[in-house]
């Protein structure tokens, strides 16, 4: 996403915080998360006011609050179209998604893939703490097959959906996961997305220990590995084995499943308005006649 | 029998969907417009895409026209299905032009009905060798009966088939010619229809359905971004749309569904680009809650409600105006919003700009509730001058980034009139973040008492003075004081008018109001011209069951309506008006 | 000062969400029913999850209860936030309880308060080691000072964490203990509060919330398909549901989205299963259009809203009865449905049940308007003796396979009653198809005139006599004839009660009506309760912007209510309505 | 699907067709697809009066109206979740799920990961058309990049979804893709699928000649191949590769691409009412006594 020019004056991350204190619990995933953010913002010298935050409803969708940015909080799940709908009519605005794993994809479901598939240039970070966290507790999507929660007390009945296969079959052409306590690594992965011309997701575990005592930092720090050098993420089928491999041997590989560079909605739109000599002063009463009998 | 001129003539036709009755209807409309008449039409498409029964009707006429009129002066039918579904409007003194012989049906006798048989089926199949001409065929009988002129058919069946190749345009004029002959050399006129042009028709007409005056009339009020999702009878905003948003840079995308049509508009108009999305009855349903963000957010936004027979799926080609509750009340909580209703086809055109303009200067949630009668008519209008046209931009934060006069900037800062300044992304100083929750005059979210009620008193105040601003002088017709007073809104208004005249010439003493704004009620208006109605007899026409507009004027102002609800799919006809009116007046 | 009995006694306790303040609220409560007194319980969440000011207030009384009451007589403060939140309500006479010294905030010099610093947080801290402690040492204290039942409390005090084993009770007790001694040792009473029981409580009593009330309600009246997505405060329906509805060999599904939520309901309820969901504002929203297929397709089926602050996400822990609109009158095209509000915890019981029989009976949509107040609210009411419980079930088709009295099943058989016979699969004989295209009388879709038109009038029929049957006796209290009525919905009823019974002992002549039914709006017993009050002043007061009960009772009767209006996510109290009353009979 | 006993007396095709008249257009795909369901109903010989077919709303999705069965012609985009509710609430019924590309891949496109993952045992029957029939011509998310309709007078902007591919991954367990001109074949596909004890999901390509004039019986007939008895369907990545490799040489395979067996939501419901001792007539009473004090 080359839609700014680089900011005047550098700024650091701590340039991007608001005067917002984070509502989050303590031990919170989230934390992690909005660091990185910062971090990567900085990294990118993304300017304050050309650049969007935009999400839906959830414990991590008050990020926008504590980004100095423009921020867009709207309804539980249309976090995505709401993003299309800013990118599309402003292309040179920076527009970053921040969500939980419910409102992306368990009531957003129906948006993702179409936002993906549009290769709109945003970039959209997923909170995944396998809960709803802001509801006080019932299972999320990404909850495993089993989970207990004040919904489920006798365990979810469902196999968990994943936000990263699901992207890569969707047509995202930036997929990577990460994890909120490798702080470095998450701002390079937003930082990364950010840059990728094109629609990037980074599912990020992200724990919430207040409702989800099974998904915690010490459950997975030992899980969590780098993705090995050798991964070819340009390959859709390696990324998707990739991804479908931590169902099989519990490890959860963070970094960069899938990364392909495609024309971008924006760039086709551009195309077509210069295709139809689209002018900022159109001749409108030229048009009018076209119903002339 | 003499042959005398018509003043006016409705001609309807009716088959099976795909048989081309749509493009023999337009062709006449067509020639009439260009010989200088008035053109008024009404159609019905069936709900399947082939084997229902579709109808095109056209009122033509040397006086300008507000509605389809009571019934047909000329029915012709294509299949015995368009017999039998107008076979009970077939009464003394209409005319009856049918495929026959060899058509699949058999008239029954129908007193004083003058009938001519004309074998479409049996000319273009036999003569013809194809089928598809049939509607050229009956095209060419009906010119020859009624004298619509010939030439500018020619005209403009050789412009719609230009493209198509000689070939085509060929053979179309031959199957009209053979249509013409037919009834030149095998029938013999009886009727006394005949169309005679004083050429006073509109000057620099433009013809366009409803839908496509909106379209063309948000291009012209600025908006650059509609996302949509298809569905019937709204599409053709869309279909329009399509085409011409690109040569004004403007964006068109269809979506994956309704919500994320209205949550990408709504986006797009956060960023500062205006913004619209259309649809029907099943659409507005499921953009309820995002139109509870608009109003929160208080962003402005305009969308397009082409009603249609309901509830659930419906009848999704047939007529209602049954979305109107859903509009004014729709959404959870208290939403601050703005109804309106056209009613014509240049009220489409005008009224969708001050739409844009009412969502701009009030930073509300636009509802603009069209219905399947007007968005799928065709009629003439003026020219509008776009020049005339003032567009209103919202209030903004000012280059040195305050806000209000010199304050600094708070996107919801508490105003007298309620609405705040309003920055868009890119303007230095002017981040804030649009929520949905409730919050301070800054964004932040809040949850005390004193702050919900200032922020919802200060959303409801922008709507305080809308009626007395915004629409100062609601438009009245009739006498004052008057017997029997009609309100009526959306399409039914051309029915209204035309019955008005005709009460009005019969002696009776009534007056008609024709809100544009529905929601919040215009209780000035209606007072004011209830009052010149000592009797309190105030009738609201309107197709729907519960008497939707009428339970919001009770609500909203002392009158208690007389409700004249009708919910067959149809719209009304000047005569259901005056019979109701002679009806109560007699009571 | 002397320390006198106090008949009745409310405490407040406010701090930071996550200290405690709910379980040491609700031991007091338990304690209190134990010994036999009424309790009513009114609570605050913070929107966020940590971090905000949450507050727990009980109301203990030898009297039944209908309402939260007007203010605290006790305040017992957390935090320095609890006390801001609260200063303004430590009026002369109450009593504050704090954490100090200490504490992380000092209160100012207020006259007239009774004030006990306790120092919570150093007592936890420093001589129990754990600040988890505090919620304990305060609830020692305040039952020290008010001669709170000290073993009624030490016994649910053990009963909760007997769970958690020995070690956790003993440091509650400590704790509790610890409370008491400080202030033994180091206070001094001046205040005149001190609760006894005559206990004369309610016999066999439960306590529950009326959320619980609902979701047991709903099992006891055959529910047994229960779909929803968690939103704030409904989400205590499914908590429990989820426990108990696999023992009565029913199921609960959490759904991807409140949309596929009311779909599968819909279905569930189309093959033959009670269902229903239960949701907010937000939620129901986004239902509007499955309502309208339920409405077309004449699918019994209960949703509950359980509403809060909106408009938007606006303060979802808050509360407020702004969706009335929205429930009725929300959804595209006129569809049938009922509108109910239960008045008190006991009403959440009994009216949900009615709300299955009437969904059953009359096969429509039955919206069930529950509010935050309500639902998070805590009350005993006597054990609900379910042998006496009538239920509902739908008219089928006969065994033999035939419809209404021997003629032929079809599932929209239009009947005098408007209701129709219906089958579910499995039923031989009995296929059909449910639709929401306009259909015939065998399910098969139409687009006639006719067809919409008898097929409208016969869903609506259905409603037509639903007040003279099902409501034919709506609550009425007070004076007749009055000098003014109240007629209040939903929680507003309990304060209301309390209102009418103080303005009635000092001299005033008012009356109250509460009607269970909001829409279709009961009209007979409105207009004959306005009868009743010869100065036609009708106050409607509710937790709205627009007065939107006011609004529908104006539309549908010849009553024109005086609004009286509050938005402030905080529900009425009984002086709000006496002053109310005052004022508009003073003028 | 076990769910129904074969009917007493054996049913015919023909035994399954309502009186009412297909609303068809001459040629359309969609009739293939109802004769091939009349054909699977009479192998499988189900019950009519125990088999629902369940729809949303569009051309194809009329088809309830033509089966002699119990129907439910929902909301367009909703026929899953009310299938859902149906089969949860009476576990005996055969339920059938029919519709459209753009009812069950636009605005039902949220649904199916979820009905899918909980592996619910019903058919889905969707009549891919790529192009939205009911509204006269828009593209549809089938469509292809490019594809010119009313809605997109100059090209579509997006990649078409692959409901194959999707299904796949959304954790459905028999996953084929049928053509309505091979009707023995599309028969025996929703037979199995039928049979198929959990969620099946059959993709049919089912033209329509009258607004997609590109993907025609034409079109398609040179293309369609059935898929090679070697391949294992019970390998999710071979199932996927295969679904993919439609994007890359151009053929479309049909033929079941993956089919594997799991717990359904059914037995998963069962197995909880029985642990917690369901009854039909259960003791309330004492459920009521878990509100005392
Ligand atoms: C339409 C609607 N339905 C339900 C809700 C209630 N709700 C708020 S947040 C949320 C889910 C939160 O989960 P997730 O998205 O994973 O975010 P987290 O809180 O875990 O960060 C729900 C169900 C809502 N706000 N709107
Ligand atoms: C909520 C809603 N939005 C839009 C529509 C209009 N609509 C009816 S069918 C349809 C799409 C049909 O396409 P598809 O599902 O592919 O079925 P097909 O007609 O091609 O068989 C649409 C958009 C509707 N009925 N309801
Ligand atoms: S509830 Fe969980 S997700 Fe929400 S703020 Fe607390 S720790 Fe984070
Ligand atoms: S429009 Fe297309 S999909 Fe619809 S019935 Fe006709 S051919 Fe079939
Ligand atoms: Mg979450
Ligand atoms: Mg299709």
């Amino acid at each position: 996403m080359n839609a700014q020019a680089a900011a005047s004056v550098a700024l650091k991350p701590k340039d991007y915080k608001s005067d917002v204190h984070p509502t989050w619990c303590p031990g919170c995933g989230d934390f992690g998360v909005l660091s990185a953010l910062y971090q990567a913002m900085a990294q990118l010298g993304l300017d304050l006011y050309k650049t969007v935050v935009v999400s839906g409803i959830g414990c991590s969708s008050r990020l926008p609050f504590f980004v100095k940015t423009y921020g867009f909080h709207g309804c539980h799940g249309r976090a995505l179209p709401a993003a299309l709908g800013i990118k599309v009519a402003r292309p040179d605005l920076s527009v970053i998604v921040t969500g939980g794993d419910g409102d992306g994809f368990s009531i957003g479901a129906g948006h993702v893939p179409h936002v993906a598939r549009k290769n709109i240039d945003i970039t959209y970070v997923v909170m995944n703490n396998r809960i709803y966290g802001l509801t006080k507790g019932q299972v999320s999507p990404t909850s495993s097959l089993g989970f207990v929660a004040t919904t489920t007390p006798f365990g979810s009945q469902e196999e968990p959906v994943d936000p990263v296969a699901f992207s890569i079959i969707y047509g995202a052409t930036f997929v990577a996961r990460g994890f909120s306590a490798e702080r470095n690594h998450l701002a390079d992965l937003i930082a990364r997305g950010v840059r990728h011309k094109g629609f990037s997701i980074i599912d990020v575990v992200s724990p919430c220990p207040v409702f989800n005592k099974d998904d915690t930092y010490d459950y997975y720090k030992p899980l969590v590995k780098k993705i090995d050098a050798t991964h070819d993420p340009s390959h859709k089928g390696r990324a998707l084995e990739l991804a479908m491999s931590t169902n099989t041997d519990g490890k959860v590989p963070i970094g960069v499943y899938y990364e392909v560079q495609a024309p971008t909605l924006g760039d086709r739109l551009e195309a077509l308005k210069k295709a139809h000599k689209g002018s900022d002063t159109p001749d409108l009463d030229a048009v009018l006649d076209t119903f002339r009998v | 029998m003499i042959v005398k001129e018509s003043k006016e003539l409705i001609i309807r036709i009716g088959g099976e969907g795909g048989e081309g009755i749509i493009s023999a209807g337009e062709f006449i409309t067509q020639a009439a417009v260009r010989s200088g008449l008035h053109v008024l039409t009404f159609k019905t498409f069936p709900a399947e895409i082939k084997g229902g029964y579709a109808m095109y009707q056209l009122r033509v006429s040397n006086d300008p026209l507000t509605s389809q009129g009571d019934n047909f002066d000329v029915m012709v039918a294509f299949n015995g299905e368009a017999y039998e579904m107008n076979k009970s409007l077939l009464r003394e003194g209409t005319v009856f032009v049918y495929d026959g012989p060899g058509g699949d049906f058999e008239p029954d006798n129908l007193p004083g009905v003058y009938m001519y048989p004309v074998p479409m089926t049996k000319i273009s199949k036999g003569d013809l060798g194809s089928i598809r001409a049939k509607n050229m065929v009956a095209l060419g009988a009906v010119a020859q009966l009624f004298s619509i002129p010939m030439e500018q058919l020619r005209e403009t069946i050789q412009h719609k088939f230009r493209k198509r190749g000689a070939d085509v345009v060929e053979m179309n004029l031959k199957a009209l010619d053979m249509g013409a002959f037919y009834v030149q050399n095998e029938l013999k006129k009886t009727d006394p229809y005949s169309l005679h042009t004083n050429g006073a028709g509109i000057e620099d007409v433009l013809i366009l359905s409803g839908n496509e005056a909106v379209a063309a009339a948000a291009l012209a009020a600025g908006c650059r971004y509609y996302a949509a999702y298809p569905i019937t009878p709204a599409t053709e905003i869309a279909n329009w749309l399509a085409r011409y948003l690109p040569k004004v840079n403007g964006v068109l995308l269809q979506e994956e569904d309704e919500i994320a049509s209205i949550a990408s508009a709504i986006g797009a108009s956060y960023a500062g680009v205006k913004a619209m999305t259309a649809t029907s009855g099943p659409g507005l349903s499921l953009m309820t809650e995002l139109l509870g963000l608009a109003g929160m957010t208080e962003i402005p936004l305009v969308v397009v409600d082409v009603q249609r027979a309901g509830p659930s799926t419906g009848m999704p080609t047939k007529h209602e105006q049954s979305d109107l509750f859903l509009a004014a009340h729709g959404g959870h909580g208290d939403i601050p919003r703005i109804v309106l209703a056209p009613g014509s086809v240049e009220d489409c055109f005008y009224l969708i700009i001050k739409a844009f303009n009412l969502a701009e200067k009030y930073q509300v949630p636009v509802l603009f509730l069209s219905d399947t009668s007007l968005g799928i008519r065709t009629q003439g209008i003026k020219k509008p001058n776009l020049k005339g046209i003032q567009l209103v931009n919202r209030l903004t934060l000012s280059e040195n980034g305050d806000g209000n006069g010199g304050k600094p900037f708070q996107r919801y800062e508490i105003t007298e009139s309620g609405v705040s300044p309003m920055s868009i992304p890119g303007q230095v100083g002017g981040a804030y973040i649009a929520t949905g929750l409730e919050h301070d005059e800054s964004s932040a979210p809040i949850y005390s008492q004193a702050g919900h009620s200032r922020m919802t008193e200060k959303r409801f105040r922008k709507l305080a003075r809308l009626e007395e601003d915004d629409f100062p002088s609601v438009s009245r017709e009739g006498d004052d004081p008057a017997d029997l007073g009609i309100i009526s809104w959306g399409s039914t208004h051309g029915s209204v008018q035309e019955a008005l005249a005709r009460l009005r010439s019969a002696g009776y003493k009534v007056a008609a109001l024709y809100p544009h704004l529905l929601f919040p009620v215009p209780a000035i208006a209606i007072e004011r011209f209830a009052e010149r109605v000592p009797s309190k007899r105030i009738l609201v026409p309107e197709v729907n069951y519960q008497g939707q507009f009428a339970d919001l004027i009770s609500a909203h102002t002392s009158v208690k309506p007389i409700k004249h609800t009708i919910y067959g799919g149809l719209p009304f006809n000047p005569e259901m008006i005056v019979n109701k009116v002679k009806e109560v007046l007699q009571k």
